[in-house]
């Protein structure tokens, strides 16, 4: 076997000699290949993301494990994880969204906790532009559209189906990610912290068990061929790396492996994801500290004829790994059989002898196939520190300011070109089940009760929001980074609820181009700068890399998924039914600062300047601000100033209310649309409370602007702000709600 | 001329199909011990219109590609085209 | 505080059933007291009630319902019928119902070829059955839709009998899926078996802002406790 | 004897067909104007065993009328059964 096929390169190939002190066999060259892919071995990216603030008393557990789980109190933990499905969805968008969703499920009941919620964080090159008359543009178009009804019907069919509902996500369309979209799934959990199981192998003798689908040939090679190399135009020829996914045997594993978890039945229990069963199995025996054998024939196949190499590198789906005493495993066996899942003792857990490493042997049946030493495939694997330099046309990408464009010539039409509307795709997905959902998509976060079968009597909420903004990052990496955290964690705050900790998954291009690998550290420390002053800790991630197409690569894309909490349910929460009337007090600056904002890149297509700035310290204090303001009841609701700004911002409340607005205060289409950070709207019938709390806040501390004013009020049928706007709002609604299903072509029914 | 078309679209070989395999399973217990190994497709039927036979073929295999399957995960088959 | 026993409800547990659990807390919120039953068990004895709850039983498979209506439990589901038992099937619960034959027609795709997750209102249109015997016809609800497949078709005669009989119960105001004559549920002739798309069990929480599956739910368990 | 089998379940005649319908919007607008009327059905494959074939197609019958189509909306057609 070729071994460069396996995407292994020639330093690899002389480690792997020297590791076992001979020549590897084809079999142990498609594990290492496997494991020491980009997907699998995160080579390119462990170093870095070493700095990441980690710890903090509430994190039972922090990144490297199947999920992140945070002690909320009460003995409830939450789970939560994040991934990607970039490079499967970008050739088969229904299956690649799909299989995404169920993956990322698995890593949250693998650690034993019920999937109580999903987000997806999605990104795709322009649908909407209006010049469609050019022929690239309009075949680029189709192929975006395509893909984005394919990804949103994907998530909708295994999430709805398998019964976790999507309550939340972002939707980014830019041209960068035509042909590579972006599908980044969060699943969160709950659990009895008592029920927590980690993705380990322990105790010599106990037995190695795989539940759920039978092994096939699909996916083979996934992880090295696909997910850790860029799309060229031969991505056909990649096919069998696409995998189906099966809701229903989904459903049925949760199912199965809480109720084995509840009866404490397995010491632990992994998901098999990138790597297949090699991933899984080495993993486990690396945390545990043993050694695994298995035995390849007793993999339970789809298929008559199935090399070692393919049923120890397959990706099928739906499957798990459970290390059971073997004292248990017929009362393993009743559940699943009562849940209609396979199973199938594949291997034992072996102990490492007193001076030798554990090893990873395969067998079949007496025969040893292959016999590394675990750890040389998982803590062990390469580790790079890629050489890195700012791209070339960095400082033009921040000279050319926005403020340069004419203003428009009227700023209604240019805020109504912003509206885009969301509810095209969460109407596909189920964001109600668990009645958990206590306000319904569209808002800055979802807010979600913490309850499940076993846990029904809490009174606490998380809140959760998914973000992201490539443009920011592309003209400044560390400060975009850092904004996207801000934003997050404010969006989090607009539902009234602290935020603790987030997940991120880091979506950038080829990462042995220079720049790529810059833009990366640059975002993590980005990252790291605005948890450390947010006190936000990171519980988990992932990395994507090598989302290009033809040699193109994205713009640098972390996407933040940040969970906060919200103590007892009996404080008033946010409330859109009440805001008639209300005045609009804004919680931060107005500033007339254009760079980096969606304005200048829908309506102009400008995509240079430097961002405005980011005064983390201040965020911090605003964030306390608005949580106190809306657990006291003083508040009736929050929307943070993010995309489109000001205008966005006050338009969004208005189509979701129902209700108008008249603003005076602003003046300008650069307040209108900037996006300075570390704004919000809060709408409220006790103005002079709101201002006094920030005016006894730190709030105003350096600098003699007003941090707080009120700016309008709540009220008739049309958007009016300033000089500059006089939309009617139901204009302004169909708008927002067609936007997407107008560009799609789609005649909504 | 017009030919009445049908065409089947199925899952790639090698690739499982958990749609046919729950039914599969399902039917035991439902009294067809009988029957097994199901697998379940589109069955398209259409109308093309062409100067010949070749022509039409021609056209098809186009739909097929760009339309009708994703030739990632699926393979098709033009299980009948006739003269109507 | 009622002073009579409390009603008890059997809701049926398909594999991939997923709203059994938020039925039960929606009618726990009545007072009536819940029990699973899963789909192998052959006996419905000692129930005041029966739900069929919504879900992707079998994982919709085929057809919603086709495989699900070949379960054991679907024979005990017949005789309990026949002996006046109340039924209630919900979105899924539905869709099994007009599969195994016990309510009429059928259900297809949404017209829009979309799942489809939101509020919904709704009309009462027959009061006649004891699931809406408390409420007056013209009475419109809030309810939650969340279905692919909740297109109601049936053939003209069909039709016809269900509106002489006063089996349409509920019709869309706008109907989102393209259902026949906006339906969104039935009963069977005898009223005793009901099918509807939306789900009351989402409507039945303060927090979750609408409210209108509790003026559901309490009909129906004031018609059984009278 | 083993029978394969190859039965298309589609929409009853006169019942709209949304999945046909949005590919025949499609084709046009994708250089396929001379494609018309297209219906999508279910193609499903299978084995049965049985000792004749009308016996084979006995239990098919039963098969697609309990099973593999709802006869209200659906009907079904062998389009093909082979002795393997
Ligand atoms: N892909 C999606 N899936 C589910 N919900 C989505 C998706 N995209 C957007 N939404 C909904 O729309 C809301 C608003 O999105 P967005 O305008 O990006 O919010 P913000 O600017 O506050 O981050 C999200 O909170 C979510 O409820
Ligand atoms: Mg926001």
């Amino acid at each position: 076997m070729d071994y460069k096929a396996l995407g292994l390169v020639d330093d690899e190939f002389d480690s792997i000699k020297d590791i076992l002190g001979r020549l590897p066999n084809n079999l142990e060259l498609a594990m290492y290949g496997a494991m020491w892919s980009e997907h699998c071995s995160y080579k390119s990216s462990r170093l870095h993301l070493a700095k990441l603030p980690t710890s903090a008393p509430y994190v039972v557990v922090g990144p490297g494990d199947n999920a992140g789980i945070i002690d909320v109190g009460d003995g409830i933990g939450v789970a939560i994880r994040i991934e990607s499905h970039n490079h499967p969805s970008a050739l088969e968008p229904h299956q690649g969204a799909a299989t995404g969703v169920g993956g990322i499920i698995r890593d949250i009941f693998s650690a034993g906790a019920r999937p109580m919620a999903l987000c997806d964080a999605l990104a795709f090159g322009e649908i909407i532009k209006r010049d469609d008359s050019l022929d690239n543009v309009l075949n680029n178009k189709r192929q975006n559209s395509w893909l984005l009804q394919g990804v949103v019907s994907g998530i909708s069919w295994y999430g709805n189906s398998v019964g976790v509902p999507t309550v939340g996500g972002e939707t980014v369309f830019d041209d960068c990610y035509t042909s590579n979209p972006l599908v980044n799934v969060l699943c969160l959990g709950i659990l009895p912290l008592k029920r927590l199981v980690r993705g380990q192998a322990t105790g010599d003798g106990n037995l190695v068990v795989m539940l759920g689908a039978s092994t096939g040939r699909d996916g083979i090679g996934g992880v090295s061929t696909l997910a850790s190399s860029g799309f060229v135009d031969d991505a056909y020829t990649k096919r069998p790396s696409v995998q189906i996914g099966d809701p229903y045997e989904g459903k049925r594993l949760i199912e199965a492996c809480l109720e084995i978890l509840d009866k404490n039945l397995i010491v632990g229990l992994q998901d098999l994801g990138g790597g297949g069963l090699t991933s899984a199995a080495s993993e486990a025996a690396t945390k545990g500290g043993v050694g695994i054998d298995i035995d390849v024939t007793a993999v339970i196949t789809r298929e008559a004829g199935m090399e070692p190499f393919e049923i120890m590198t397959s990706e099928s789906q739906e499957r798990m790994l459970a290390i059971v005493p073997p004292s248990n495993f017929s009362q393993v066996e009743e559940i699943c059989k009562r849940w209609e899942i396979n199973l199938s003792a594949v291997g034992k857990v072996t102990a490492p002898g007193a001076d030798a490493s554990p090893r990873f042997r395969i067998l079949r049946g007496k025969e040893t196939l292959a016999d590394i030493p675990v750890r040389s495939l998982t803590t062990q694997a390469p580790l790079l520190d890629r050489p890195s330099s700012p791209p070339s046309d960095l400082h033009f990408r921040s000279q050319q300011d926005p403020a340069i464009l004419p203003a428009p010539t009227s700023c209604g039409e240019d805020l109504l070109k912003l509206l885009v509307g969301n509810s095209w795709i969460y109407r596909q997905y189920d964001h109600q089940l668990f009645l958990n959902t206590l306000r319904l998509p569209g808002h800055d976060s979802a807010l979600l009760r913490l309850r499940s079968p076993d846990i029904l009597f809490s009174k606490k909420a998380v809140a959760v929001s998914v973000d992201s903004n490539s443009l920011w990052c592309s003209l400044d990496p560390y400060q975009g980074a850092a904004m996207t955290v801000a934003e997050s964690a404010l969006n989090v705050s607009c539902a009234g609820a602290k935020p603790l900790a987030l997940v991120d998954c880091l979506n950038f291009g080829n990462p042995e181009h220079e720049e790529v690998m810059w833009q990366f550290k640059e975002v993590v420390n980005g990252i790291t700068q605005a948890c450390l002053d947010l006190s936000l800790v990171v519980v988990g991630g992932n990395v994507s890399f090598y989302n290009e197409t033809n040699e193109r690569d994205i713009e640098p894309t972390p996407v933040v998924g940040t969970l906060g909490l919200i103590q007892s349910l009996e404080q008033p929460l946010c409330d859109l039914k009440q805001i008639k009337g209300d005045s609009i007090v804004l919680l931060g600056e107005l500033v007339d600062h254009l760079g980096g904002s969606a304005w200048a890149k829908v309506i102009h297509n400008h995509r240079t300047g430097h961002l405005p700035p980011l005064d983390l310290r201040f965020h911090a204090d605003l964030i306390r601000l608005l949580t106190d303001l809306i657990s006291s009841g003083i508040v009736h609701y929050a929307h943070d100033v993010s995309a489109g700004g000001l205008g966005v911002a006050l338009a969004e409340t208005a189509i979701l209310s129902g209700i108008g607005c008249e603003v005076g205060t602003i003046s300008s289409h650069g307040q209108l649309f900037s996006e300075a950070p570390s704004r919000v709207l809060v709408y409220t019938d006790q103005p002079n409370k709101v201002l006094s709390a920030a005016r006894l806040s730190n709030f105003n501390l350096g600098s003699s602007s007003p941090q707080a004013q009120v700016i309008g009020e709540v009220d008739g049928e049309f958007i009016k702000i300033g000089n500059l706007v006089n939309l009617s709002l139901s204009k302004a609604t169909s708008a927002f709600n067609l936007s997407i299903p107008n560009a799609l072509g789609e005649t909504v029914c | 001329m017009r030919f009445a078309v049908l065409i089947e679209v199925r899952l790639r070989e090698g690739l499982p199909d958990p749609q046919g395999n729950t039914i599969a399973q399902a039917l035991p217990a439902l009294g067809f011990q009988q029957v097994t190994k199901v697998t379940v497709g589109k069955a398209i039927r259409l109308f093309v219109d062409a100067d010949s036979e070749t022509q039409a073929r021609a056209t098809l295999n186009r739909l097929c590609l760009e339309l009708l399957a994703n030739p990632i995960i699926e393979e098709t088959e033009v299980l009948s085209l006739v003269a109507s | 505080m009622r002073t009579r026993q409390a009603l008890n409800a059997g809701i049926v547990v398909f594999p991939g059933s997923n709203c059994e659990h938020d039925v039960a807390l929606a009618l726990n919120s009545v007072n009536v007291t819940t029990q699973f039953v899963w789909h192998q068990s052959c006996s419905l004895d000692g129930l005041d009630l029966v739900v069929l709850p919504g879900g992707f039983a079998h994982g919709d498979y085929l057809r919603p319902g086709a495989i699900a209506r070949f379960s054991p439990i679907m024979k005990a589901l017949v005789d309990f019928i026949d002996n006046g038992g109340v039924v209630l099937g919900i979105c899924n619960g539905f869709q099994i119902l007009t599969e195994a034959g016990l309510l009429p027609g059928a259900l297809c795709k949404n017209k829009g070829l979309k799942f489809l997750c939101q509020n919904t209102k709704v009309r009462v249109c027959s009061n006649i059955s004891p699931f809406t015997a408390n409420l007056p016809i013209g009475t419109e609800l809030d309810l939650p839709i969340n279905h692919f497949s909740g297109n109601y078709i049936c053939d003209t005669d069909t039709l016809n009998e269900l509106e002489s009989h006063g089996q349409i119960v509920l019709k869309y105001v706008a109907n989102p899926n393209g259902s026949l004559h906006d339906i969104a549920g039935i009963t069977n002739l005898d009223g005793n078996v009901m099918g509807l798309m939306p789900h009351p069990e989402r409507a039945c929480d303060e927090l979750c802002s609408i409210t209108d599956g509790m003026v559901l739910l309490n009909s129906l368990v004031h018609s059984l406790d009278s």
